[in-house]
């Protein structure tokens, strides 16, 4: 996961991009023509200072490698954000973002 | 046959794939099809070799050599289709199952796109610039 | 009048054989870029970079979001570790390249008087690679399409500034690109200028065909359609399957040729490769 | 399901109140949650969400999705709200396998402002809906056209 946070005007914008399969379900697979099974992000969250400051709930029709910008008021430049995602395999990811 | 007339035998065979593939757009088509037409008003004729349609009772194996033939000479003028070894394998996987009617079919379509793919080179080399803006 | 004199011209010469001593590099640029400034009056030279973002609105929003991220910065930094990593000699790319390979894209391809051939920068950096010991890479993609894209974007706003020396094998690699690219090929007939000279801008399904001029700075391009970086020569490739003609092999002289014109054509273009397609 | 959820959503941030970043779902509670991006109608889809399918048309929600899409695997989508008290951001693709692509909840203090790139199978109708605290839905849609790219890009 890739996290961009910076300060302007007193609000920060986050602009994030996973690196996610996002796997429908739907699709066959390049040479057998199995279906791959579902693999999606099912949530993902931003936390600052204790606050979840955004909650996203995906379905399948979220892009692969999933790209999101959001922006919240009160973040301080050098404070951190943490975020994770979680597919509906179980699999997460976390990572902390510096404000810029 | 002048090669005018083997252009339009070309342009002929061209047509249904450039409607139903890439181009189904009116634009392209016809912008394709009056540059053709262009092209062909300001070229004079040349003397060419004709292409030869094969003979029904043509020999398969005589097929199969001239198939090789066409293919090399169409490889060395780079000009070959995507679509043509593909025929070239089909010709050889039906003569081993012994269907020899549709191994044949596929061998004279083939050879047809090595010639068609050749006096496309020869034509190139001729006119290329015909597509090049002119000067202001 | 200019068409029958070109003809007479190619009839004259061999039918195979272009005529090299006719070839004019920086004639034929004015000439590209007046046939385009007629086409698409309102468009500043600098706006081709964008390729057809710069002539599609719709899509140019589009596009403008996903270059919001990237999705070709992973490519980038992938390309500069792979960059960076010495070959087992101790060695690296930098000491093969001018100023070790940094901001050094614009100058690509160039033509080798002693080799006598047209030299691309995949083509420099296999041989960067041979010339260490290391196995070559495979173009198109992959690392070799990861090192290109990281090479290109230290070129970032530097002017493209291909040189077609004034020597007859030089002119004639020109030439031959050129030949290559105003000829029809394949099944359906068609020149990379069919689409991107004469059509440029119209419709070809739900795509806008892009012109010519400019494609060659933002390449390697991350295609969502190929979900990674690729080089320009397998876009070719993919171009001549299009039109069902038969591809060269990525880095031929066919190739090779061609990306000689095709970027000499938007010499003074800054590069802002790599870039995102769809 | 409505109350499920809030229970759910009350949750994430209890707990993330007193573990920090350290999230764990309440695995049953997201399952039936989850039910809503599993339906494979409109109006399944909206009931599982939100309990209620009565959307309201409104000028407020501002929705930016392309008129033909560069790429329906890519489509970037852009949902804006001048309405206050805002719970939720959802966005719907009608003709999807799933109609439901995604819910954002955005709390106090975040801006009613999301963008995200979502999968559209074929043109359709793409519809923005907003929820507020008082469980009223607002909700604007527009036309996606999705056309399979020829020699594209």
């Amino acid at each position: 996961m890739k996290v961009k946070a910076k300060v302007k005007n007193d609000k920060v914008k986050v602009k994030l991009l996973v690196k996610h399969p996002m796997d429908t379900g739907l699709q066959k697979d390049k040479n057998g023509g199995d279906l791959i099974p579902a693999k999606y992000i099912q949530e993902l969250t931003c936390v600052y200072n204790n606050k979840t400051v955004f909650l996203g709930a995906f379905g399948r029709a979220v892009s692969k490698d999933p790209y999101l910008a959001f922006s919240f008021s009160g973040g301080k430049k050098g404070d951190t954000l943490s975020l994770k995602w979680i597919d509906n395999m179980g699999d997460t990811e976390e990572v902390e973002a510096v404000i810029k | 046959m002048t090669k005018v007339t083997n252009l339009r035998l070309v342009f002929l065979l061209v047509l249904p794939f450039m409607l139903s593939a890439c181009s189904d757009t009116d634009d392209v088509s016809k912008a394709v099809s009056s540059t053709m037409e262009q092209e062909q008003s300001n070229s004079k004729p040349v003397n060419q070799e004709i292409i030869q349609t094969t003979s029904k009772d043509v020999h398969l194996q005589d097929l199969i050599h001239h198939v090789a033939q066409a293919k090399r000479h169409a490889e060395m003028h780079g000009f070959v289709w995507s679509t043509t070894n593909a025929l070239v394998d089909k010709g050889y996987a039906e003569a081993e199952k012994g269907n020899e009617k549709i191994a044949k079919s596929a061998f004279q379509e083939a050879k047809l796109q090595f010639e068609l793919s050749m006096e496309q080179a020869k034509y190139a080399a001729q006119h290329w610039q015909l597509l090049v803006p002119e000067e202001y | 009048m200019k068409r029958k004199i070109y003809l007479t011209l190619a009839m004259a010469c061999n039918m195979t054989v272009a005529a090299p001593i006719f070839a004019n590099p920086v004639t034929d640029n004015e000439t590209v870029r007046t046939f385009f400034a007629d086409v698409f009056p309102e468009l500043a030279l600098d706006s081709y970079v964008d390729g057809v973002y710069a002539i599609d609105e719709n899509a140019r929003e589009q596009w403008l979001q996903i270059e919001e991220f990237p999705p070709y910065e992973d490519a980038i930094d992938e390309g500069k570790i792979l960059f960076d990593t010495p070959f087992l000699n101790g060695k690296s790319y930098a000491s093969c390249f001018d100023n070790e390979g940094i901001s050094i894209k614009q100058n690509y391809p160039y033509f080798d008087q002693e080799k006598n051939k047209v030299v691309t920068l995949e083509l420099a950096i296999n041989e960067c690679r041979t010339d260490n010991g290391e196995q070559p890479l495979n173009y198109g993609k992959g690392p070799m399409a990861y090192i290109s894209s990281y090479m290109a974007s230290t070129s970032s706003g530097e002017l493209i500034n291909v040189k077609v020396p004034d020597n007859a094998a030089a002119l004639a690699a020109y030439e031959d690109g050129k030949e290559f690219f105003y000829s029809r090929r394949g099944q359906l007939n068609m020149a990379c200028a069919t689409c991107h000279m004469a059509n440029a801008g119209k419709r070809l399904r739900a795509d806008t065909l892009s012109p010519a001029l400019g494609h060659a700075t933002h390449f390697p391009a991350y295609r969502f359609k190929w979900d990674d970086v690729g080089t320009i020569q397998r876009r070719y490739a993919g171009c001549n399957a299009q039109i069902r003609s038969k591809p060269f092999k990525l880095q031929s002289e066919q190739y090779r040729n061609l990306e000689y014109f095709h970027t000499y054509m938007s010499n003074g273009l800054p590069i802002n490769g790599p870039g995102s397609r769809k | 399901m409505l109350e499920n959820r809030r229970k759910l959503l009350k949750g994430i941030v209890e707990v993330t109140a007193v573990l920090g970043a350290a999230l764990m779902m309440p695995k049953l509670a997201f399952a039936k949650w989850s039910k809503a991006f599993d339906a494979e109608t409109t109006n399944d889809a909206m009931t599982g969400m939100f309990n209620n399918t009565d959307t309201i048309a409104s000028d407020k929600v501002y929705l930016k999705v392309p008129e033909i899409a560069e790429n329906g695997a890519v489509v970037p989508v852009n949902v804006k709200t001048d309405i206050e008290n805002v719970k939720s951001i959802s966005i719907v693709g009608f003709k999807n396998p799933q109609p439901l692509a995604c819910s954002f909840t955005i709390p106090e203090g975040t801006d009613s402002d999301v963008s995200i790139r979502i999968r559209l199978f074929e043109t359709m109708d793409v519809q923005a809906i907003v929820e507020t605290h008082d469980g009223k839905l607002y909700s604007v849609q527009k036309e996606v056209k999705v056309t399979i790219g020829g020699c594209g890009g």
